[in-house]
Order: C-alpha cells, then structure tokens, then sequence
C-alpha cells in the first residue's frame, strides 16, 4: 500500500528556505504570500494489507529515520486501500 | 574585451573568474550587480559559481528572476556570448536558456576535487583553441551537478554536437568510475544550439595557473578571446537590447 | 505575558535553576545591593556562565605568552590578529560547538562554522581559509556514522555556501568521545592593519544598531545550559529550540560588513553569539568603559510574543550588533539596503556604565557593566593527579608480542580510521574557493597564497589526545611541537597559534589537573618555539553520564611563507630522489596507534620530546624548503615511521610512487622502530645534488641526519621487513574511513 | 488561506535520496518498504478569500517558480475554507 508522509520544520525553528521563497515570490509579484515553510514529501510504497500495522511501522519509520525529531514534525496518510 | 561578470547575492566564485580575466588574461572585467539591467556593453555576460540566494528550493531558481537576468536572456537571444560555471550553469538551466537540468549528486554529497574532461567539440567559441578529444584536468565542486535531460534532449544534444565536455579518466574514456555525480552520458557541459551560451560544472577558472595546480582552464578563457578578435569585437555589444 | 511575573526579585532557587550557585547568587546579591529579577537573572547567569565568564580557567590561561613582536591583537577580542607585513596581517581563532553538535550534528556543525566566520569578519578580516579539528567515538558506537556524516555535511553545507573554503583539520575516532564529540572549528581572514574593527562601544549618544536575521527563541540558555550544566544525556527534552543555520544570511552580512567597514560610519562592531544580545553589547561596553541602554521592542523578532528575557537570551544565528557614529546611521542602512539586509537602531551607548533594557515602557534590567563583565567569580580550583595514572602510564614491552607479519601489520594499521585518509571528510569541502588555495587537504599543513604579494600562510591543526590522557603535559607539548612541525615541513615559520582547550568538568579535581598541566605544556613549548598564543577558547563540561572526554587541547599553527612559490608537500614527486631521515628514532611505543590498534592498549607515556632539538629540526626542514632544495617533506607522527613513508608514497594525487628503503637503525624492537612515534622527525626526498648541502644544514644545527632509501618503483620496501604494492596500500588507507562511514545511517534522510 | 503544494521528482528521474533512505529503511530492518521517492512539500499562507483565484494563482506560482517543468511535477491543494 501507499503512503504519503510529511515532515515539516518545526514552527519554532528557523526556515531559511522558505523565507528566500517567500522573498523571491514577492519579486514576482505574488503580493498575497505572507509565509511560506518548506518540508519533505515521502512517498513510501510499503508491502504490508493490514492497515493498523502499516501505520505502527510507517510511525516508526519516521521516529528512526524519515524525521529529525530534534527540528522536525511529521505526519502521515495512509492512501485509501 | 569587455567580460562581464554577474554577482548574485551568494555568488562566491565571481571573485575568481574576475580574478582569470583581470590578472592571468589581462583582460577587462566588468562586475554586474544583479540589481542592474545596464549590461555596460559588455561582451560576455559569466554567471560565476557559488550558491546564488542560497541554492534555496532549486539551485539557481531564485537566481534566475533576478533583474539582470531579463537583459542576459535578451543577450543571449541576440546572439551575445554567455557562460555559465557551476551555479551559473545551473541558473542557466533554470531559465531555459540551457536544455535540461543539474540535480543532486548520485552519491547526495557535495564533490570537491580534480577531474578529467574530454573535449568533445572544437566548434564553439568557448573550445575553438582546443583539440577534439584533448583532455584538461579542471576542478569540480558541486553538490548539484549530476546533469539530467529526457531522452529525446540527449539524442538532439548529440546530434548536434552540443555535449561540449565529458568526464573521463586519465586515459580520455568516458567510463562510470570517471562520473563524479551520475551525469548522464558523464556530460559536464553543453552549449545551445546556437552556440553562444554554455554550460559546465567544472571551474576553469580554478586552473589558470600551473603552479598552483593547472591551467587547462586557461584553454577555454582564451578560445572565447580569439572567438571575440575573430568576430571582430564591435558588434555584439551593438546588439544588445536596452542599449 | 505577564511581565510583573519577570520583573519580581528572585530567591536562591531561581538562581541554582540557572546554574549559579547560592554563594554565586550571594555575590550576585551584595554587589547589586538588591536581589535581581529573572530577567536579570538570566542575563548574570549566561555572563558569568564558564562560557562566557572563563571563571574556572582564567588563572592558568593567565600564564600563557600572548605576545611577541608581530602581535597586534592577542586574547580577548573577538580574534587575534598577527602582522605578516606589506601593510596586512591575519586575524584568526578557533572555537568549539561540541554539545549543539552531539544534539544535532548537521546544525551543530553548520552554526560552529557560522559562529567563527563572524569572530573573525567582526574584525575588518575577509576570510580566507577554515579547518575542523574532529573528536568521534569508534565506529562501534551506534550513533558515530550519523554523528560523523552529520558533522561533516553541515561544515560542508555552510562553509561551502558562505564562500570560505575548509582546506585541512584533523579527525579522531576513540571510544572516549562516544558520547561527547568535538566540533572545533577555525578560521583565518586578512586584513590591512590600519583597518582592524574592534568591538569597544565608545562615544555616549551614539546608536546601536542591529543587523541580520531576526530574533527567535533559538537556543536561549544555549550558553549557560549546554556549556555549563554537566550535560546528562538527557538533552533530548532540556533541548530549547534549536539554532539552525542560514549559511546564506550569513554570506550577505560578510559582504555587508565588510563593504560598511570601508565607510567610516561605525565606531564598533561585535556578533551576537552565545548569550546574542546579553553578551555583545555588556561585553562592547565593558571594553569600551561605557554603558549601554536598549529598547527591546526594537528588536526584530522571529516568534509571536516573545519576552524580553527570551530577546535578551536567544542565540539566533547571524545576527550582528554595531555601534554606527551618531548621524551616519543611513550609511549603514543604505550598505544593508543593497544586500536585502535591515539595519534598525535598538539602543544607545551611554556614560552611567549600566547595562539597561527596557520593555513595553518599563526597565526591566538594570545592572552594572562591571558586574557583569569584570566582577563574575574567579576560581583556583583544587587539582589532584589521578589515582591510576601511574598504572596507567607503566607499560612492560615484554607483555607486547610483535606480529609475525609485517606487511599484514601496516596494512592493519593503514586500516584505522585515524590514519586512514581523509579524504572521504574534506572532498565534501570546497577547499578551493577564492582562488588563494596552494595546497589543500591531503598534506601536513594547507598552503594558501596572500593574494597582493609574494607570502603565503600555513595552517595545521593538531593534538593527539590519546597523549594527553596518558600525560597532559607532555600531550600538549607534543601538540604544539606537531602543529609546528606540520607548519615548518610546508615551508612556513610559525608565527601564532590559537588553541581550544576541550576537558571534563573543572569541578573535577582531576580535570582541572589535567587542564593546568595542558596549559603548562602549551606555554613551556610556545616559549621553547618563539610562538604566542594569540586566541583561544576553552570547552569544560564535556562529560556524558560522569565520564569525561581525554583531554583534547587542540592547538592550530599559523605560519608564513617568504615566498609562497617556495612550498613543499608531503609526497615523493621524482624516481631517484634520496629519502632522508631528519631526527632520532628512540625505542618508543607508549601511548601509540600502534599499541591501541593492533594491540588494543592504552598504556604508558607518550614519546620524549626534546623541544631544542624540535626547533632546529623544523629550521632545518624550513631552511631547506625556502631554498628549493627538496621536493617532499613529511612529518613523521601517529603510526610511526612505516606510516609515514606509507603516506610519502600513497598520498601523491595521480599514480603511486614507489620507496626503497633501509633502515639503518639499531638496538631496537621492529614494532618500534617501523611504528614509534618518536618526535621531531621528518622524512625529506629530494635530488641527488642536494644531498650535501641539506646534509651540512643539519650537521651544522646538530640535527641527525641519515639517507635512508630511495624514490621509485611501484612498491614500498624497508628492508627487511617491508614490500608491499603502493596501489595495494593505498587501496586499504582510502577505503578504511568510507567504507565505515558509509553504512546507511540515518542520516541518509537529511 | 493555506494552501499545499507538492512537488516530486518525474517517474524517469532517478531519484538517488530515495533509494538512499529505502536502503536505510531495509538496513534499519523495514523489509516491506518496496519503493520511497522523495519531494517537497510546500507550505503556503496567503491572503486570498477567493478559492478560484487563489488556484490560479498557486498554479501560476508553480509553474514559474516552485517546480521545474523538466524534472518535476507538482499538485497543490488549498485547505478546506
Ligand atoms: N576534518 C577534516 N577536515 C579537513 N581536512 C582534514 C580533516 N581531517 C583530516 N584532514 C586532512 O587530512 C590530512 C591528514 O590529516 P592528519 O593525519 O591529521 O595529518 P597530520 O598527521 O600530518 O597532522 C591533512 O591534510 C588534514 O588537513
Ligand atoms: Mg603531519
């Protein structure tokens, strides 16, 4: 099955990135940005039927690997079976 | 010759290539703030290397909507010469004056060290002095520069002969273990189809000076010099627009 | 936010919370004649924190030499500054960031980096060269590969992006440091002597302005809480948010200052580091016998609602504070303007001599200059030799069985991560970068060219820690005298070094043994070289569950070149050359590579060093050098003389070159003659013609001198016991790091 | 409002931090992972109340910014108002 995971800089911490984005758009003239954070988008394709399971394992991918806890959130969406 | 130089905030080898032209070449050089649109009549517009605006979200996409990059776009159209090392590669790419795109190295870490490079087409004006197959020992540092296109983009690039330099070992063979980032057909730099904009990850203007390592990148600076006294150096700044 | 709340005094427990000690706070109390609010608590606790404060080294630094006649600048401002003549001089320093790093290795790293690049551009100096001086646990340790690839991307993926090329430092695996690395990161800049910037706010009514990123709630007690409270291992949830780099923010206020400090607009300027705001401006003032007054609610902030103790505490990234001269502050915004950068007047520089800061219209810190700065406690605290140092320095050869195998031997040995190459770590450095680098990575000191003139500068970090532990003492020497000697085979006469003196906690009478006998070392062989120690910092508190790291005095060595076309690196370069032996070979294995790797030992003292004999070594090997006569020299130091040959041969970028060598050396063990590491040594190669006059060189200083072999072939042979392919060597030395380091960690997500 | 722009590499290019991470997941003993493929995931504020236009919009910003056309596709998708 697929699953779509997220991780997103903590709101605290700072985002270089998405500030020089959102810097940039306003130079293009996309006045009505007023922020802009930029995460990872992970799109897993995972051999597992029981959904329950695949969203322990999917977790804890992201405890142990996919997320830095100490700057990042994530979270996840397990694509309808 | 008037080479113009474009300093983007982040840009950390325009000091380098101002250094080639000014005091190995002898040349004239011309720094354009990114700001500015005026040109100054230059020749040649070099887009230097570094990490222009950070390299944030795309290497060289934030780069690319800079003010003076409306006027090298219109250079470029025109015919004038443009150059772009590393970053300036990648920004040309952004802006669709290159084809295809520079991604993250196949092994994800940044590069830094001598390569190999075989010269793959003397018809350019940034290759003209030198010899089809010859090989220069140039540096690369890159985290972005494992060159990318679509099938169809590669077939059209050969044809046309617009693959200017590939990696290779010592011995001149384009072979994987040669490919410091997973380039595809290990190109390291290519030209449009008309000629007068060009690409290359690695830094000419880090060999110009034997002693300090090499100065094969010394060939492509003075190609573009005799290309200029050839065409008779008037013209192309004439052309260029906003003038 | 309730400000009263802040504003109330605050009791003994308040200040233990914030790492004071009751009689601290006792002190704190009866110089203010009144107890302090947690605002003002939070400011004295950073500033007479051990980071800030210096408290507990203070006394001893006080006996290092920290002048000499090119010393424009020693210790205590942002950076020491060395005059190299033509009208510049280079400003350097060395800094650690070890515990952000252990916590978040890439941002740790990265803001190490950022960290020292301000120290030095603070001065009016363009950088122009970093090293990383490295401490890992071993590769047993379960979080070493993520820690190390960790370290190494963000070193790369912040001094890339700034523009500062990272040409040479040092890495060390040993279990020791499992749970506590070392980050130290250096950089040298050059500047024209009649411009350097100091940071000392003068002139009551002139503006303070500040410049940069904005302020967020960024490791605030970052100073006094990872640098002075033991750390537990539980920094995990002490954890405030923490910094992360902007390599991009930082390369624009480069730029900025640098393009400001060539209008006369500012009479002072100072990078907001550990303890940012709290810290810059007490300490400008505190320099320039002032006061200072600031209006918080000018401060740019990242965060909604911050309080002005988060304001005063935060330790955001790139973020500078100057004092512009009244009127001139459009100059300032104007060079800011061009760069995307705001410059905004938050205070004053005053003549009362008080930190004051004010909030929503109400003073919430009003506190003395002096008491922050100059009045924070000073200790001399106890010292006591370990109880098992004797044991742990006495060491029986007989216990040591020789291996059967030599040539399997210094395979095994190139397969240690410590002598292995590195070049796995720095070919993910720009060690090219502006164009100055004459050699890089991958030799015994990094050569970079002054552009402007004909000199050239030398730089190599060292300190081997598994001395140290053994003997602090004698560990710092070697330390100084190996970062010399590295400096002196370049070509380059040392001319100042910077030191960062990483140790357990002082509270520790041993440690504080250690650190006193260091500091010792370090002054006995700067006095013995004729080198002062121009800067410097020093890391306490690097202990993890109770146990503390080796004591890890690093020490980086400057050195100039007259004529930086006369250099020399570390590998053979022509067939034929004669290979020189420069030194004695004493029967030494205590406290060696060899005798940890091979026999899993850590055990008696490190090698004799004889500090007379190390200078006229190096002026023999610098003569030499200067004079063109050889084409290679090579220090030889952790792995002994095998080793270093090894390195002669394997090091050369492009084909191998062979050795033949014998060994004329008698009355000794084979592992200690091939793997010793006797000091002041150094292998040469060079033409058969100057044989004679090197030889009558060293003769004259009194330096043993042997020919030992020669250059060629595709083999390294030392008879009788050596002959092994060099490819074959060289396959093992460079695939020992990355093949450990790339193991699929989780750092692969970053 | 808050829009959510995603951006991944085209199914031709190779997607070399992907195959890292699926190779760390398997080290890490994450067998049933068969496939990661790695994007962006773009947080955007902006104010805008019409739905319609702020489509057109992020559409606009995307194209000329956010993702490039040769290597990437992109999908956004503007939170429930
Ligand atoms: N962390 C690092 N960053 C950059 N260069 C490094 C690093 N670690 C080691 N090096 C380089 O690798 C080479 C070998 O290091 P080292 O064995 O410490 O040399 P030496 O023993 O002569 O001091 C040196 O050129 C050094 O600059
Ligand atoms: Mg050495």
């Amino acid at each position: 099955m697929r699953v779509h995971v997220i991780v997103t800089p903590k709101r605290e911490v700072l985002d270089p990135q998405g500030q020089a984005v959102a810097h940039s758009l306003h130079a293009l003239g996309f006045a009505e940005v007023q922020e802009v954070r930029i995460g990872k988008f992970i799109e897993l394709e995972i051999e597992e039927s029981d959904r329950q399971r695949a969203a322990a394992r999917v977790e804890e991918m992201c405890r142990r690997l996919l997320a830095n806890g100490v700057i990042e959130d994530f979270r996840f969406q397990i694509e309808g079976a | 010759m008037r080479w113009g130089v474009v300093i983007f905030p982040g840009s950390n080898d325009d000091q380098d290539a101002l250094w080639a032209i000014e005091q190995v070449l002898g040349e004239t050089a011309v720094p354009l703030w990114h700001k500015e649109r005026d040109l100054k009549g230059v020749d040649l517009v070099l887009l230097p290397g570094g990490f222009s605006f950070g390299d944030y979200l795309r290497c060289g996409a934030l780069a690319r909507f800079s003010p003076v990059m409306d006027s090298v776009i219109q250079f470029a159209r025109a015919g004038g010469l443009v150059w772009g090392i590393c970053n300036g590669f990648q920004v040309l790419c952004e802006a669709g004056l290159l084809p295809g795109a520079l991604v993250r190295n196949r092994s994800r870490r940044f590069v830094c060290g001598m390569v190999n490079v075989r010269v793959e087409t003397t018809d350019t004006p940034f290759t003209r002095l030198c010899r089809r197959g010859e090989v220069l020992e140039i540096p690369i540092k890159h985290g972005e520069g494992c060159y990318v296109a679509d099938a169809q983009t590669l077939q059209r690039l050969e044809e046309n002969h617009q693959v200017v330099l590939r990696y290779v070992d010592a011995t001149g063979r384009a072979v994987e273990e040669a490919n410091p980032n997973g380039s595809l057909r290990n190109i390291a730099g290519v030209v449009n189809h008309t000629r007068n904009v060009f690409g290359l990850m690695p830094h000419p203007e880090h060999a110009v000076e034997k002693w300090m390592g090499s100065d094969d990148g010394l060939k492509l600076f003075q190609s573009v010099l005799s290309a200029q006294r050839q065409a008779g150096s008037t013209e192309s700044a004439a052309v260029v627009p906003g003038h | 936010m309730d400000l009263d709340k802040l504003l109330r005094p605050v009791d003994e427990y308040h200040a233990v919370e914030h790492g004071l000690t009751p009689e601290e706070f006792e002190l704190l109390c009866r110089k203010l004649g009144r107890p302090p609010n947690l605002v003002e608590l939070g400011v004295v606790s950073v500033m007479w924190s051990e980071h800030c404060s210096y408290k507990s080294s203070r006394v001893h630094l006080k006996k290092l030499p920290t002048h000499g006649p090119r010393v424009l600048q020693g210790p205590g401002e942002n950076a020491g500054v060395v005059d190299i003549g033509d009208g510049l001089a280079v400003v350097f320093k060395m800094e650690s960031h070890n515990h952000p790093s252990y916590v978040e290795p890439y941002q740790g790293a990265a803001t190490g980096v950022g960290g020292i690049l301000r120290d030095v551009f603070t001065m009016g100096a363009r950088p122009i060269a970093s090293l990383d001086s490295l401490r890992f646990g071993s590769f047993d340790h379960p979080r070493t590969r993520y820690l190390l690839s960790g370290v190494v991307g963000g070193i790369g993926g912040y001094g890339n992006c700034v523009g500062v090329p990272t040409v040479g430092g040092e890495t060390y695996f040993d279990s020791g440091y499992d749970l506590n690395i070392l980050v130290n990161a250096f950089t040298l800049g050059v500047v024209e002597k009649d411009r350097i910037f100091r940071a000392r706010a003068a002139g009551p009514g002139n503006p303070i302005m500040y410049v940069g990123a904005k302020t967020g709630r960024d490791g605030i007690h970052g100073a006094s809480l990872l640098a002075s409270a033991e750390f537990r291992g539980e920094a995990e949830d002490k954890r405030p948010t923490v910094q992360v780099g902007d390599p991009f923010t930082e390369k624009l206020l480069l730029e900025a200052c640098l393009e400001l400090m060539a209008h006369d607009a500012i009479v002072a300027i100072q990078d907001m580091g550990a303890a940012g705001l709290t810290s810059s401006s007490a300490e400008m003032a505190a320099r320039g016998g002032t006061g200072v007054w600031l209006d918080l609610d000018r401060v740019p902030t990242r965060a909604a609602g911050m309080t002005p103790y988060e304001i005063l505490l935060s330790e955001s990234q790139e973020r500078m504070l100057l004092v512009a001269q009244a009127g001139k502050e459009e100059v300032v915004r104007e060079v800011f303007r061009k760069w995307d950068l705001d410059a905004v007047v938050i205070g004053q520089v005053t003549d009362d001599g008080l930190f004051r800061a004010q909030f929503a219209g109400r003073e919430v810190v009003r506190l003395p200059v002096r008491l922050l700065a100059d009045d924070a406690p000073l200790y001399e605290r106890p010292v006591r030799v370990p109880a098992d140092l004797e044991e742990r320095q006495t060491l029986r050869f007989e216990d040591i069985a020789p291996p059967e195998d030599w040539n399997q031997a210094l395979l095994a040995m190139l397969d240690s991560p410590n002598l292995a190459s590195k070049a796995w770590i720095y070919s993910q450095y720009d060690f090219l970068v502006r164009g100055n680098t004459v050699v890089g990575p991958g030799s015994d000191a990094a050569v970079l060219r002054i552009k402007g003139t004909d000199k050239g500068i030398a730089v190599s970090v060292d300190c081997n820690s598994r001395y140290c532990l053994q003997d602090p003492y004698v560990g710092a020497v070697i330390a100084v005298a190996e970062a010399a000697r590295n400096v002196s085979c370049a070509g380059a006469e040392p001319i100042g070094l910077t030191d960062c003196l990483n140790f357990g906690s002082p509270e520790k009478p041993e440690v504080m043994w250690q650190f006193e006998q260091a500091v010792c070392g370090i002054r006995d062989a700067c006095v013995a070289l004729e080198v002062p120690v121009v800067s410097g910092n020093v890391s306490f508190y690097n202990e993890t569950e109770g146990r503390s790291i080796p004591p890890t005095p690093t020490i980086a060595m400057v050195g100039l070149l007259p004529n930086v076309r006369h250099f020399a690196t570390q590998w053979f370069k022509e067939e034929g050359d004669v290979i020189v032996l420069l030194g004695r070979t004493r029967e030494e294995l205590g406290a060696s590579e060899y005798l940890a790797w091979v026999h899993g030992r850590v055990a008696g003292v490190p090698p004799w060093i004889d500090l007379a004999l190390e200078k006229k070594v190096q002026q023999v090997v610098r003569r030499a050098v200067q004079d063109g006569l050889v084409r290679s020299a090579h220090d030889v130091s952790e792995g002994g003389l095998a080793v270093a040959l090894a390195e002669c041969c394997m090091s050369r970028p492009g084909a191998a070159m062979g050795a033949e060598v014998d060994l004329p050396i008698e009355g000794m063990r084979v592992d200690a003659l091939l793997f010793g590491e006797s000091q002041s040594r150094v292998i040469l190669s060079l033409h058969r013609r100057h044989v004679a006059r090197v030889r009558d060189l060293a003769t004259a200083a009194g330096v043993p001198f042997v020919a030992i072999g020669e250059v060629g072939g595709r083999r390294l042979v030392i008879r009788p016991w050596i002959d092994v392919p060099v490819e074959e060597l060289r396959r093992v030395w460079g695939q020992a790091l990355a093949r450990r380091a790339e193991v699929a960690t989780g750092a692969a997500a970053g």
